[in-house]
């Protein structure tokens, strides 16, 4: 345990300061669970009291069983190499979230990404509707409930002769007669 | 009445042997490259291929009337010049109007063509070719002083600005200008890399940067004849140099058709082997930004122009 | 009463004509004033021949009034230059006010410059001088706006340095030589820089700034692009060759002696001075986004060929400063006008904003085409006669080899901003703001078109003006000037024949055209200026992609050494040190009572223990 | 030729399993593109001299526009340079449209590339080509089920050669343009009269695609 250090101190700092749930995933990387509001001020903190000046990356997933996006942001310290990782989840009826590019400045790339690929609304976010689609006029893309090979046939004029969605292994199989060894059925797509 | 016609006749055999020598060196360039890199390369006749291949479109666009007429522009320039350039020495077919201008004249008519394509490429309104534009004429603004160094030099040491002129001083001494003034040779060569606009000069009309930069909006017909202008442009500026410093060609003792067709062998050795200057300059080269080429033109050219110079006033014998 | 009294009468008369009409209809002013000028050239070119005189006495004074061959050259452009821009005016002027102001000052500085070409005596001179000034600035500051009338004051300023510089010179040569005409000034030797080298300083100084020779070149700039160019016609194209007038004037002594070592420093130094004026003026007009301030800036540079030629003191190099001096009036002429349409049709000249006029004007671009190739210097057309003397006389008679390649530099460099004017108001994409601008009104074009068929025909035919630029170079002290009517010749006697030029040029030009035109003539198709290949990209309507901003950059960057060299801002440092040094002195008057009080005791001190030395 | 037809094929094809060879012939036939023998510029027996040594000398000339979408441009630079020397057959590149002869299209097609790249063809001027590059252009690839990417080209340009393979080697290239120099000399590469013939068709595809059609009215040629 004293090997994580550093991790353990920044945990516990943002325990006390914020009401939130965390672990150490391992080494040098911390991930901590935060309610939807506080995500500014515990970005804000993280940026300006402790020095993880660098966001590295925000992700988002779709949860679509339990009706949530999960958005990720990933916060870097390039004094001590820490990573943090800040998961929120936000309701996926009318997605609402921070807009943080008042942060960094690079955020705005990915929330407009979100905003196109998702439908997350980031209110105060400045730049065009129409980030790398165009004229896109179906529900966001990415959302799992979007089904892409339905929209490809019905918008793109398909050539015939090809069986499209087939496991590949059970193809082989079917045509070959043989049985597919152990390992390949562990990754069998059922 | 006869001489007039046989004077018109001359000018179209002149025409005609500007034109299929400078298509051909285009094609000799281009097969030069290859080998150079190894390459078995395209047909030495691909030019007129592309030529032909470019007349045959069966559609064209112009951009405005500018645009319609920037090939014409070149032509004039590219004849114009041509008819003043002596291209053999004392032949009656390739006379044509050498005694009626002079070098100042020759060098305004020159740039004249570029010029007018430049009008033409503003017209079309295609921002790259307007930048290629403002590349182009900045790089000529580079050029032109160590070559008008050079010239100016020459004109000084011999007194005469006449090409015609020119070829008689070598003829007589026996001695080539290359040898008599060697730095404005230098001077001239250096320029003439510029001229050319290959590498490493050759950021007018970077296919990648610019889209061809000025050319970028003309096909078809319009691109087809621009190529003929280039192409006699190209041995005008061949022959220019071979006058000027490689004693020009066709100064034999032979007779008649004899001595005519040994002159121009001369002529394509001359300024085939002058043209390679700028072609292995080329292969070996990178691409300047235009300052980079200005600020090159404006300091070793220029300075052997200014050398050029200085050799022609003590050989004229000023500083006595 | 004397014909020449009457010339000036009916330009006084129509200067108070004009003013007064204007508060009765202001659509009569320009035609008054148009007819007024006509009425003066019509008197003065068939009554007046050359070598007239009048004599008379003023005050105790001997004025002497006349015309040789020399200021008869200058009366041309002066009227026809006059001429061309009123019937300019009269459409250009329309719908502004305070017209009375305008023709009256217009018509007062015709009188101004008449005068001074008139003028054989040096009090004449000076008085008509200073009408030609004032009645300019009048004219400058026309557009009264703040920015303007600081302008308008730097125009003065420089304008009040030369006529005291001139005063001075006249005052000298008064009490030197004991005379007032000029030509007794010259047959006397005043001129001379061997004796009282003071006397021609002075009056090269009041002419060069005229002139607006380096460094004396900053009011132009400002001054040509403010003012309204229908008078810039004249203000670029006729007074501004009051100073060429004068300088040739002042130099006649050295073209007398005819050898050309006479006072080689002189000629040098108004060289160079020439030579940088012009290499300044070019690089300042290719960075210039306002096409009228580009024009301004070309007119300077223009100015330095011409001084250029004047200081070779050769046959070929006077004559090359003549011919420019026509020319450049013709094409420079032209241009503003051009420039002129532009603004009143389009609404601006600054070439960020309006593009693509080819369509709308297709006559003004015209226009602008050949007087553009006028003023690269390129061959078919009258500038290219103007260079060619010009590098001729520098190479073949003057032993300047540097000076040379500084002109060509310059003239090479003029090929960029003359690309760019043409680019920037009539090429490129045509926008959606400048959709509905009109051509010209015809009143406007013919006086363009006169230029620019002036322009073509002087460039076959320029013996049409050699004739009288011969003359004029007789008047002035040369002997046997020859000249051809269409072909060049050079000191060491090669010819360039302009004439079969023009027609080869011609005769190519209508073979190429008919054959690019018909040649698939029915697959050949026009389209506009937003179909271009923009990797597939489809500009929109509103999309500006006309590339104006920075537009020579790389020769800006290439060139950077000699953008460093500002002299307006040595000017205005100058300004500023002089106005801390004079408010030292104004600090002695303190407006205390005891503080004179004391000056006056110090006084009395200084005189009583100095008194020996004073009064002895 | 519609293409809800092609839907209830496909969807027949998912849900039935393999397809017969019957049926794949049926669907190809009802699938074919518009341009193979339609687009015919003039027939070798009825060629004259003059357009025989025209079309000598365009298919000699070949100035290739490489519009380079996906991971096929990646092989243009191999062709062209020593080890495959495609200048040796005339080719050249060139940079602009209205240059160009040949438009090489070197992979996947998202529907906004897809918009650029219509442009740039109907920039081009006649007699003009396609070569399509690679499986992608094809039948989508392995892009099949994209949500933005086309899967036959060939529904909204003619084009005259593909080239399958995923993605074809330079030998491949090299292969597919000489087939383009053969059926130019026989005056069967006629893509862009095609397309002018067809154009309604074509612009009812494309616009099917391309929601915010925004192209000029006219189309020049």
């Amino acid at each position: 345990m004293s090997k994580l250090k550093k991790e353990n101190k920044i945990l516990d700092k943002l325990k006390n300061v914020f009401d939130i749930t965390g672990e150490i995933k391992y080494k040098k990387r911390v991930s901590i669970k935060a309610d939807k509001k506080n995500v500014s001020s515990i970005l804000l903190f993280l940026k300006n009291q402790k020095g993880y000046i660098h966001l590295n990356h925000i992700s988002c997933v779709d949860w679509i069983e339990e009706n949530k996006f999960e958005l990720i942001y990933i916060v870097w310290n390039p004094n001590n190499k820490l990573t943090v990782l800040v998961h929120t989840r936000i309701d996926r009826e009318n997605p609402v979230m921070e807009n943080i590019d008042t942060i960094w400045d690079q955020a705005n790339t990915y929330e407009r990404e979100f905003r196109e690929m998702y439908g997350i609304e980031f209110p105060g976010l400045v730049g065009r509707k129409e980030f790398i689609l165009e004229d896109w006029d179906n529900i966001p893309p990415m959302r799992r409930d979007f089904d892409s090979q339905k929209y490809a046939l019905e918008n793109f004029a398909t050539r015939p002769g090809r069986e499209d969605a087939q496991d590949v292994r059970e193809a082989i199989q079917k045509r070959s007669g043989e049985e597919l060894p152990d390992f390949a059925k562990k990754y069998s797509r059922d | 009445m006869e001489g007039i016609l046989f004077k018109i006749f001359g000018a179209f055999i002149t025409a005609l042997l500007a034109f299929t020598v400078g298509m051909l060196f285009g094609g000799l360039r281009r097969k030069v490259i290859a080998r150079a890199q190894n390459r078995v390369g395209p047909p030495v006749y691909q030019n007129f291929l592309d030529l032909l291949k470019l007349q045959s479109k069966t559609t064209n666009i112009a951009h405005g009337f500018m645009g319609h007429m920037a090939p014409v522009w070149i032509i004039i320039a590219a004849m114009t010049t041509l008819m003043f350039i002596p291209v053999l020495q004392g032949d009656l077919w390739f006379e044509n109007l050498t005694m009626k201008g002079d070098l100042i004249f020759l060098l305004y008519m020159m740039v004249f063509g570029n010029l007018g394509m430049a009008l033409g490429a503003g017209q079309s309104g295609n921002p790259n070719s307007v930048l290629g534009v403002s590349r182009g004429l900045s790089q000529l603004v580079g050029f032109e002083i160590p070559y008008f160094l050079a010239i100016t030099a020459l004109m000084l040491q011999f007194q005469t600005t006449t090409i015609a002129e020119f070829l008689n001083i070598q003829a007589e001494t026996g001695v080539w200008i290359v040898l008599q003034n060697p730095f404005a040779f230098i001077a001239a060569v250096l320029a003439s890399l510029g001229m050319f606009m290959y590498a490493p000069f050759n950021i007018v009309g970077a296919p990648a940067e610019l889209a061809s930069g000025p050319r970028a909006e003309f096909g078809g017909k319009y691109l087809g004849t621009m190529m003929t202008g280039g192409a006699v442009f190209a041995f005008i500026k061949l022959v220019l140099m071979v006058d000027l410093f490689l004693g020009g060609a066709g100064n034999n003792n032979l007779e008649g058709i004899a001595g005519t067709a040994v002159g121009l062998l001369e002529l394509l050795l001359k300024t085939f082997l002058f043209y390679m200057i700028p072609v292995f300059v080329a292969i070996v080269s990178p691409r300047y930004r235009t300052e980079q080429a200005i600020r090159f033109f404006w300091k070793w050219p220029t300075f052997f122009g200014i050398l050029a110079i200085v050799w022609a006033l003590y050989k004229n014998g000023t500083f006595n | 009463m004397e014909i020449i009294a009457i010339i000036l009468l009916i330009l006084l008369v129509g200067s108070m004509l004009t003013f007064l009409i204007d508060s009765f209809s202001s659509k009569l002013t320009g035609i008054t004033a148009f007819l007024f000028s006509l009425a003066a050239s019509v008197v003065f070119f068939t009554q007046i021949p050359s070598g007239y005189q009048f004599k008379f006495q003023l005050a105790g004074l001997d004025l002497q009034w006349g015309l040789t061959d020399y200021s008869y050259y200058f009366a041309y452009i002066i009227f026809g230059m006059s001429v061309l821009a009123l019937l300019y005016s009269i459409k250009y002027m329309e719908g502004k006010g305070r017209l009375g102001y305008f023709y009256g000052s217009f018509l007062l500085t015709i009188l101004g410059m008449f005068g001074v070409v008139i003028s054989q005596d040096f009090v004449s001179l000076f008085i008509f001088w200073e009408i030609m000034t004032w009645a300019s600035f009048l004219l400058v500051i026309y557009n009264a706006y703040y920015k303007v009338k600081t302008k308008g004051v730097k125009y003065m300023i420089f304008s009040a340095i030369g006529a005291y510089a001139m005063l001075t010179a006249i005052v000298f040569i008064r009490v030197h030589y004991d005379t007032l005409l000029i030509s007794e000034a010259i047959a006397k030797g005043a001129f001379n820089f061997e004796q009282y080298i003071y006397i021609p300083i002075f009056l090269l100084l009041g002419f060069s700034i005229k002139a607006a020779v380096m460094p004396f070149h900053v009011w132009a700039p400002s001054a040509y692009s403010k003012s309204p160019m229908s008078f810039t016609t004249i203000f670029s194209g006729a007074m501004s060759k009051m100073g060429v007038f004068g300088i040739g004037l002042v130099f006649t002594s050295i073209y007398l002696g005819t050898n050309p070592e006479n006072f080689y420093w002189v000629r040098t130094i108004l060289g160079w001075l020439g030579g940088i004026t012009a290499v300044m003026g070019t690089i300042y007009a290719l960075i210039q986004t306002d096409a009228k301030k580009l024009l301004a800036y070309s007119s300077v540079a223009q100015l330095g060929y011409i001084v250029v030629g004047l200081s070779t003191g050769t046959k070929l190099g006077i004559m090359a400063a003549l011919y420019l001096t026509v020319i450049h009036a013709v094409f420079k002429g032209a241009l503003f006008m051009v420039a002129g349409a532009v603004e009143k049709q389009a609404g601006t000249t600054d070439m960020t904003k309006i593009s693509g006029l080819i369509r709308r004007m297709p006559w003004t671009f015209l226009v602008a085409l050949v007087s553009i190739i006028a003023l690269a210097g390129m061959p078919p057309v009258g500038g290219f006669v103007g260079k060619w003397l010009l590098y001729e006389a520098l190479i073949t008679e003057s032993n300047n080899y540097i000076l040379v390649v500084v002109v060509f530099f310059s003239s090479t460099a003029a090929f960029l901003y003359s690309y760019r004017f043409l680019y920037g108001l009539f090429l490129g994409q045509e926008e959606k703001d400048t959709k509905d601008v009109k051509e010209a009104p015809i009143t406007m074009l013919i006086p363009m078109l006169i230029l620019m068929i002036i322009a073509i025909v002087s460039g076959a035919v320029p013996g049409l003006i050699f004739e009288p630029a011969a003359k004029a170079m007789e008047a002035i002290g040369f002997q046997d000037v020859t000249w051809q009517m269409s072909s060049l010749t050079n000191l060491w006697g090669d010819t360039t024949n302009l004439g079969l030029i023009s027609m080869l040029i011609g005769a190519v030009f209508v073979i190429v055209f008919v054959f690019i035109t018909l040649k698939g003539y029915k697959n050949t198709k026009d389209v506009g200026t937003k179909d271009i290949s923009t990797s597939g990209e489809i500009p929109k309507e509103w999309e500006n992609l006309s590339f104006q901003q920075d537009f020579f950059q790389p020769f800006q960057r290439a060139a950077a050494p000699l953008y460093s060299m500002n002299m307006n801002k040595i000017w205005k440092n100058l300004g500023e040190n002089l106005e801390a040094f004079f408010g030292f002195f104004r600090k002695l008057y303190t407006g205390n009572g005891q503080t004179y009080a004391l000056y006056v005791v110090i006084f009395l001190v200084v005189l009583l223990l100095f008194k020996d030395v004073i009064f002895s | 030729m519609d293409n809800n037809k092609n839907i209830e094929q496909v969807s027949k094809i998912k849900t039935i399993g393999i397809p017969t060879q019957e049926e794949i012939k049926q669907a190809q036939i009802d699938f074919s593109p518009r341009c193979t023998s339609a687009g015919r510029v003039n027939d070798k027996e009825t060629q004259k001299m003059v357009e025989y040594i025209m079309n000598f000398a365009r298919k000699h000339s070949l100035f290739v526009l490489a519009y380079g979408t996906g991971c096929g441009a990646i092989e243009i630079p191999a062709t062209m340079t020593s080890r495959y020397d495609a200048e040796r057959f005339g080719m050249r590149g060139a940079a602009t449209p209205r240059q160009a002869d040949v438009l090489l299209i070197t992979g996947y097609l998202s529907t906004k590339t897809l918009k650029r790249v219509i442009r740039v063809y109907e920039q081009m001027q006649d007699p003009k080509y396609v070569i399509a590059f690679g499986s992608c252009t094809i039948n989508g690839g392995m892009y099949f089920d994209s949500y933005n990417t086309i899967n036959a080209l060939d529904r909204y340009l003619p084009v005259d050669v593909y080239i399958a393979g995923c993605m074809p080697r330079p030998e491949s290239v090299i292969n597919g343009i000489v087939k383009l120099q053969g059926l130019i000399q026989n005056g069967n590469a006629g893509g862009g009269k095609c397309y002018k013939d067809n154009l309604d068709w074509y612009r009812e595809n494309q616009q099917k695609v391309i929601k915010n059609w925004d192209f000029p009215d006219d189309y020049n040629w």
